[in-house]
């Protein structure tokens, strides 16, 4: 596992109008690292992985990516199409339809979810397609905003599985999440935002 | 150089200067060129005394154009550096750019009525000022649509932008479509000659303006550095 | 880490899928062009005056090509597939396009299969008809262009839709008034390439310009 | 002041349309001088993230 860096983040700010959310956030992010950002509600958690994700505009500081380094972002919404069912959802990122009906299965979407609609699928079922998409999109950095909402136990059992075996495949990934994530100490690293 | 004069806290004092040298300005060059305009110049042959509302017509035509110029620089600034003063001079802008913008309109149809005999003609000029009135009336709905100052300038800007690239396009087309359609206006052929003892006294109203702007716009911005530094 | 399977080719199939799924949706802004242009002729009663007929169809289908693109983005932003689209390793700008292409196909494609109809109601003779579908062909990308942008710009914005048509009619008068003057010329037996060229010259940039300044337009309005 | 010009408009172009102009103008920028003055605070600069 080469430990170039995928992600570098230098003194990042953001402030909205006069308040300062937060400034001089600085940390770079090495393959095989998994970085967990923590904080009370509105400390910025959110607006920080948007920043690194480039949907939002940055106002100040440096976010330098690798460059072969893709991203696959998971925000508070799931960005699935309600209209269309899971299998077509993720086919946007699958050659075939196996590969998607593996993904769903592996994330605990029982085979019968596959070809209805999204929005006949509960909040749970919706977060497990958009986390197959994340491991479909097969991205080297995944950006993941609160990736435990609405999962029952052993949806996040997997997830954090998920997250352990790509961190070991040479991936890294920014999760802010208040769960505990029990993965082995060279991997998790915490940033708390005050 | 002109960034470092783009820093607010340099900005600020600099406004408080200048400040008074614009009001005078307007105050003193708009009195006297209202004096004249109004009481000296000479009665116009054809108009009688109509003619003398071109003193604020003419004059608003022009800072209706030059006001919004000047956003379309900011706006460059506000796209390309992100420079904060841009994005206050941005934002108090097209208030005033739509308050001459109707200026302009309303004394073009008073000067109309016994110039044509209407208030209104569908001519280039007039239908084009009426476009540029609803572009600033859209950048002022964009802005109030937007909580986040900083984030209402740049939408505010990439609008300016458009705009200002598309406004001498709608010119052409309105100017071919209303040529195409001429209506009696005498107004459009050449408009009364101006003759030399009223063009001083125009000079000085679209300078009194113009100062006048200046002046508006560097309180707006030293009120909204006062704001946001507080 | 393998490529992933996300093309431009599959985005645009993605996209239509999604367009024909939601297709009571992408029929509306067809019936309001429909409905409003049989309104225009019944108010004529049978003196359909000639001049009037084209600006009533061109008219119609402005408002018509405004009332689609409110959804262009505004659905992207709310379930929050444009965070997607701004990841994504292809440039914005290039799966703006696409999605624009996609949006012209399912929505404005429509509407010029009908013209025929409507220039019945009109009592429009065919040649005039085909000079307007000729204007109306050359300026629909500037208009898809132009509303682009102010889309983009009031996306994530609550009275969204109005702003939309606020910031995008003044900007589109150009494309109207030269519309206009294409078939004006052709019903005075006047040479109408002049107009045409101009249509097609605003086209050509939209087409070409367009998409990037609606991606930027987009990184401003997902603030 | 100069009386009634003769012909043209007998109320003469002056009253009818001159003055109207020029107290819309003045009314206009004395309005903006009041907004720069006294400008209503509820335009918040940005509430919370």
């Amino acid at each position: 596992m080469t430990s170039r860096y995928l992600l570098k983040v230098e003194n990042l700010g953001h402030s909205y109008g006069a308040a300062q959310i937060f400034t001089r956030v600085s940390f770079s992010l090495a393959a095989g690292e998994v970085l967990q950002v923590t904080g009370r509600n509105g400390s910025g958690k959110t607006t920080l992985l948007r920043l690194l994700a480039g949907t939002k505009p940055r106002e100040s500081g440096h976010v330098t990516w690798d460059e072969d380094a893709t991203r696959a972002v998971l925000g508070h919404k799931n960005g699935i199409k309600a209209e269309l069912s899971a299998i077509e959802n993720l086919s946007l990122y699958a050659p075939d339809r196996r590969s998607c009906m593996e993904a769903l299965e592996l994330l605990g979407l029982e085979r019968a979810h596959h070809k209805k609609p999204c929005y006949m699928l509960s909040a749970g079922q919706q977060r497990k397609t958009a986390l197959a998409r994340v491991m479909l999109a097969k991205a080297n950095v995944w950006l993941l905003d609160e990736p435990f909402t609405a999962l029952d136990a052993r949806a996040h059992e997997t997830v954090t599985e998920l997250l352990a075996r790509h961190a070991k495949n040479g991936g890294a990934a920014v999760v802010a999440t208040h769960d505990r994530l029990d993965l082995d100490a060279f991997t998790l690293r915490e940033m708390v935002m005050s | 150089m002109l960034r470092k004069f783009a820093a607010p806290k340099i900005f600020y004092p600099l406004a408080g200067k200048l400040m008074p040298w614009f009001f005078w300005t307007f105050a003193v060059l708009g009195a006297v060129g209202l004096y004249w305009g109004l009481m000296l110049a000479p009665v116009d042959a054809v108009q009688g005394q109509a003619y003398r509302i071109m003193y604020v017509h003419v004059p608003s035509a022009w800072m209706s154009m030059m006001i919004y110029t000047s956003m379309a620089v900011s706006a460059a600034a506000v796209l390309v550096w992100r420079t904060k003063v841009a994005e206050y001079w941005l934002l108090c802008s097209p208030g005033l750019g739509a308050s001459f913008t109707f200026i302009t309109l309303v004394t073009g149809s008073l000067w109309g009525k016994p110039m044509w005999g209407t208030y209104w003609v569908w001519d280039a000029r007039l239908t084009s000022e009426l476009v540029l009135l609803f572009i600033y009336f859209a950048i002022l709905a964009m802005k109030g649509a937007i909580p986040d100052r900083r984030k209402a300038a740049r939408v505010m800007a990439m609008i300016t932008v458009v705009g200002f690239v598309n406004i001498p396009i709608i010119k052409f087309s309105v100017d071919w479509w209303t040529t195409l359609h001429q209506g009696d206006s005498i107004f459009r052929k050449g408009g009364p000659s101006i003759a030399p003892s009223m063009l001083v006294p125009l000079f000085m109203m679209a300078l009194s303006f113009s100062s006048y702007y200046f002046w508006l716009v560097l309180k707006h911005i030293r009120t909204l550095i006062e704001r946001s530094a507080a | 880490m393998t490529e992933n399977g996300f093309t431009l080719r599959r985005y645009f199939f993605f996209c239509l899928r999604l367009l024909f799924r939601q297709r009571r949706d992408v029929a509306l802004p067809l019936f309001f062009f429909l409905l409003v242009s049989s309104l225009f002729p019944l108010a004529f009663a049978n003196h359909a005056v000639p001049l009037l007929a084209p600006a009533a169809l061109w008219i119609t289908l402005l408002l018509s090509v405004l009332l689609s693109l409110d959804n262009l983005f505004r659905e992207d932003v709310e379930d929050g597939f444009m965070e997607q689209l701004m990841t994504a390793r292809q440039p914005l700008g290039l799966l703006v396009a696409v999605k624009m292409l996609a949006h012209w196909i399912a929505y404005i494609l429509p509407i010029f299969i009908c013209l025929p109809l409507t220039g019945l109601w009109y009592a429009m003779p065919s040649d005039t008809l085909f000079v307007l579908a000729l204007s109306l062909l050359l300026g629909t990308p500037t208009l898809l262009a132009l509303g682009g942008l102010a889309a983009a710009l009031a996306a994530g914005l609550k009275q969204g839709g109005t702003l939309l048509i606020l910031v995008t009619l003044p900007l589109a008068t150009p494309v109207l008034l030269f519309g206009l003057t294409m078939v004006d010329m052709s019903q005075n037996g006047l040479s109408y390439a002049a107009a045409r060229d101009f249509l097609a010259a605003m086209a050509v940039v939209s087409v070409g310009v367009g998409p990037l300044v609606t991606a930027a337009a987009l990184r401003i309005g997902m603030d | 002041m100069t009386g009634f010009p003769h012909g043209f408009w007998r109320m003469g172009g002056f009253w009818m349309y001159v003055w109207p102009s020029y107290a819309l103008t003045i009314i206009v920028m004395g309005l903006n001088i009041l907004a720069a003055y006294w400008p209503k605070n509820d335009d918040a600069d940005g509430d919370d993230a």
